[in-house]
């Protein structure tokens, strides 16, 4: 079971352990969070995890396209980073408020 | 080559010496003596009327936004700068330019919508 | 004992330290730079794994850009000591923290279980790394992904138009 | 990998006096920056205190320790202290992965008896296949000790500042990033080392498959890049802050910028850093453009064969000298087993100095700049980044591609 040579031994289960306890500490801070930013920083610590697995299984399956995808997956989550502001900018100029139970509130 | 191991240690020496002048000028300077106008905030003189942090131009945040998003675009271009050379060799040269050079008419196309819509002026 | 075993744990204490003081920290703007140490730590995690390229990608991007974006739109919020920076209810943060552990138990648990099916390489820097230079990445992304790309070139575009339209909403772009 | 206690310590040892050597270029550059602007002001600058004003250097070192140590009230502390050492980490660290000479390859020698297998020894803080990658996205972290510095003070001067210098900083971030997409297409590499290596020897390029060499001239990147050359350094001048570009410090306007509330040894500390950052930056304009530690006409062989000579003329002397006091020269010589290697480490040495000459004619470049042209003012600096640099880097992007197409291309 549970031995030193396990821990010693980096493999990719260690990486992988790693990647989901990140993605599930960003996984509280989106449940938990009201603050409409830390959510988004939540959802980037997500991101994050993801990437961290795709590397990992990059780098033990000695195959590049994983990369590819984080290289993808970065841009995606910057793109989404600049509208999620973007838009709670817009809010907070308008109402001066970014708890995230107050956006229920906007109807068109 | 290549291995993290001195980047690590570089920072930690970096921090250790930083901190260490930090405690060294507590240690050997003279003690503060404390008083209401030194201790103020530096405002010119005059009394502080709000915080530190008052509005401050949405033109700060729009530059960084954009930037995020032509800073991508440029890092898109790094690996087919330096593969370039290779294509070439192989004859595939006129692809990756065409290619490239798709990118970059997206990329033309964005900062001059950029600049048309007056979304970087400052005044 | 290699140091890549040290640097490991220690990198992966550091990430999940700053990543747990992201999510209890009370003031954002401390959140944001909390975050953006886990990114720079992940970057040395992406440098042990061999993706350079990646590392610096990560730097560039998320702690050069993405972050000081968001420090620097906390620091337009301006925003007081929050006064109720959790959602309300003990009950349903119980169930929401404790649904969440029993999911990563789940992961890990599988993860364990199926050790044996993902051992495909046991111990770190036993490869020479052929064949997943930066080259061979560009390789891959302009040929077999090349769709992909030049969309990510139109998406990137329509979210700069996106952006400023949207911060051109009432009032313009005067704050 | 093969490292031993021996080659660890090495390593560790140079990478601390490469960092000291840069903590220690900065009061020299204070002293350089004031004499120089004295003297291109036609006036005399700082000269009572020891030769030409040297030990002033001094006197303002020992001035900031013994400064009182306090911090204005409503800041936030742990943040108001960490920003000037987290000032210092990127400049260090962008200095550390450029090679500052070529790698000394030690042959195998005997140290008090024991003997040690060859080793080579990079010039650098730490080789890194990725340089350029790598520089740019720790450069890219200096924001972070400006906004912490300028949010911690609690100060509008110093949360404007900060905000000006890190909006100033991305913006040409993006010129700086482009204008080096032309030099990677040159040399086809991140690596510094190799792009060092790709410029040794006469200026020679492919015309429509010939090879064409031009023998009057280095075979730097200067003569393939030069509007790309003009880029970099002037979107260097705007990353570090540097007049033209110092907004973010602008007196008139803003006090002093994110660093108002800073005093004594703490406000130093910001200027290491920044200091450092133009350390890097120039240290890597000598790099793409100007050969790194290349010098033109001059090969490693010849330099070698000169030191050899240069050790067997004063040899004699040394030997003289060694039978003089016994406990010197030849004797310790050999028994740390350099004897064998003295031509490597003075070759690397000569190297050196012409990488650091090219690293200080930057360097004073900056001064000059500094006292000779006026400020920009905010939106003019903006349209610079925005609207002039970038599109100019962009079409030198596009030409080199073009070009080194047209040229590398096989047409028959």
């Amino acid at each position: 079971m549970l031995n030193f040579e396990s821990l010693a031994a980096i493999g990719l289960n260690h990486y992988l352990i790693v990647s989901a306890a990140l993605f599930c500490i960003g996984m509280v801070g989106v449940l938990v969070r009201r603050n409409v930013l830390v959510i988004l920083m939540s959802i980037e610590l997500m991101l994050n995890a993801v990437n961290l697995s795709f590397v990992a299984f990059s780098h033990f399956s000695q195959n590049i396209n994983g990369q590819v995808m984080v290289f993808f997956v970065m841009t995606i989550a910057a793109a989404e980073a600049g509208v999620g502001l973007a838009i709670a900018v817009t809010i907070f100029k308008r109402f001066k408020e970014v708890n995230i139970s107050f956006f229920e509130q906007l109807k068109g | 080559m290549n291995s993290l191991a001195p980047i690590i240690a570089l920072t930690i020496f970096v921090v250790l010496f930083g901190t260490a002048l930090l405690f060294l000028v507590s240690l050997v300077g003279p003690k503060p003596k404390n008083s209401d106008a030194k201790n103020s905030t530096y405002e010119c003189g005059i009394d502080v009327q709000t915080t530190g942090h008052s509005k401050i131009s949405v033109r700060y945040y729009l530059t960084a936004i954009l930037f995020i998003l032509f800073d991508i675009e440029i890092i898109f271009m790094y690996p087919w700068a330096i593969a370039y050379g290779d294509f070439i060799k192989e004859g595939q040269g006129l692809y990756m330019l065409g290619a490239m050079g798709v990118f970059l008419l997206i990329f033309i196309i964005g900062l001059v919508w950029e600049i048309k819509s007056k979304a970087l002026e400052w005044d | 004992m290699d140091i890549s075993v040290l640097l490991f744990y220690g990198l992966s204490f550091i990430v999940l330290c700053f990543a747990l003081a992201v999510v209890v920290s009370n003031n954002p703007v401390y959140s944001a730079f909390y975050l953006a140490i886990t990114m720079v730590s992940l970057a040395f995690v992406y440098f042990i794994l061999q993706a350079y390229f990646i590392a610096g990608v990560q730097l560039i991007v998320y702690a050069g850009a993405v972050m000081v974006l968001f420090v620097m739109v906390l620091m337009m919020f301006d925003l007081k000591k929050e006064k109720d920076s959790f959602s309300k209810g003990r009950m349903s943060n119980f169930l929401k923290v404790s649904s969440v552990g029993w999911l990563w138990g789940l992961i890990a648990g599988a993860i364990y279980m199926s050790s044996d099916l993902l051992s495909m390489g046991a111990t770190l820097h036993n490869k020479d790394g052929v064949g997943t230079t930066t080259k061979d990445l560009a390789k891959l992304l302009y040929t077999d992904y090349i769709f992909a790309f030049e969309l990510l070139g139109l998406l990137l575009l329509l979210i700069a138009v996106g952006a400023v339209a949207v911060s051109r909403i009432k009032g313009g772009t005067h704050a | 990998m093969g490292s031993d206690l021996f080659e660890i310590s090495v390593n560790l040892i140079k990478m601390i006096i490469i960092f000291v050597m840069m903590v220690q270029l900065v009061p020299l550059l204070v002293w350089v920056e004031r004499r120089g602007s004295a003297f291109i002001q036609n006036r005399l600058g700082p000269n009572r205190i020891g030769p030409l004003g040297l030990t002033q250097l001094l006197a303002d070192a020992v001035k900031f320790i013994f400064k009182e140590e306090f911090i204005p009230e409503k800041t936030k502390k742990f943040i108001f202290y960490a920003a000037p050492v987290v000032s210092l980490i990127p400049a260090a660290l962008a200095f550390g992965a450029i090679p500052l000479s070529m790698p000394i390859n030690i042959e195998a020698f005997t140290m008090f008896g024991e003997s040690y297998g060859p080793y080579r020894f990079a010039f650098q803080s730490f080789e890194l296949g990725i340089g350029i990658v790598f520089v740019l996205g720790i450069s890219s972290l200096g924001p972070y000790a400006m906004l912490m510095a300028g949010w911690a003070s609690n100060n509008k001067y110093s949360l404007l500042g900060a905000l000006r210098a890190c909006a100033q900083s991305i913006s040409y971030e993006l010129a700086l990033g482009l204008s080096i997409v032309g030099v990677l297409l040159l040399y086809g590499t991140f690596d510094f080392s190799e792009m060092i290596a790709a410029q040794q020897g006469p200026l020679n390029f492919m015309w429509f498959g010939k090879e064409v060499t031009l023998g009057f001239l280095p075979n730097w990147g200067i003569f393939y890049q030069p509007l790309g050359a003009i880029i970099f350094l002037t979107a260097v001048f705007a990353e570090t802050n540097r007049t033209p570009f110092d907004l973010p410090e602008a007196e008139a306007e803003l006090v002093a910028g994110y660093h108002t509330e800073y005093s004594g040894l703490k406000m130093n500390m910001f200027y290491i850093g920044e200091y450092g950052h133009m350390m890097a930056a120039s240290a890597l304009m000598a790099v793409f453009y100007f050969g790194g530690y290349d010098i033109p006409f001059v090969t490693a062989e010849d330099v070698n064969a000169g030191v050899t000579w240069f050790g067997q003329a004063i040899d004699p002397l040394l030997t003289t000298v060694a039978s003089w006091a016994p406990f010197v020269g030849d004797s310790l010589a050999e028994a740390l087993g350099f004897s064998a290697n003295k031509a490597a480490i003075g070759t690397a040495f000569v190297f050196h100095i012409a990488m650091f000459a090219k690293i200080l004619f930057f360097l004073w470049v900056f001064v000059w700049v500094r006292w000779t042209i006026p400020r920009f003012r905010y939106d003019q600096l903006m349209d610079l980044g925005w609207k002039t640099m970038l599109p100019w880097a962009l079409f030198n992007t596009i030409i080199t591609a073009i070009v080194i197409f047209i040229m590398r291309t096989n047409w028959s």
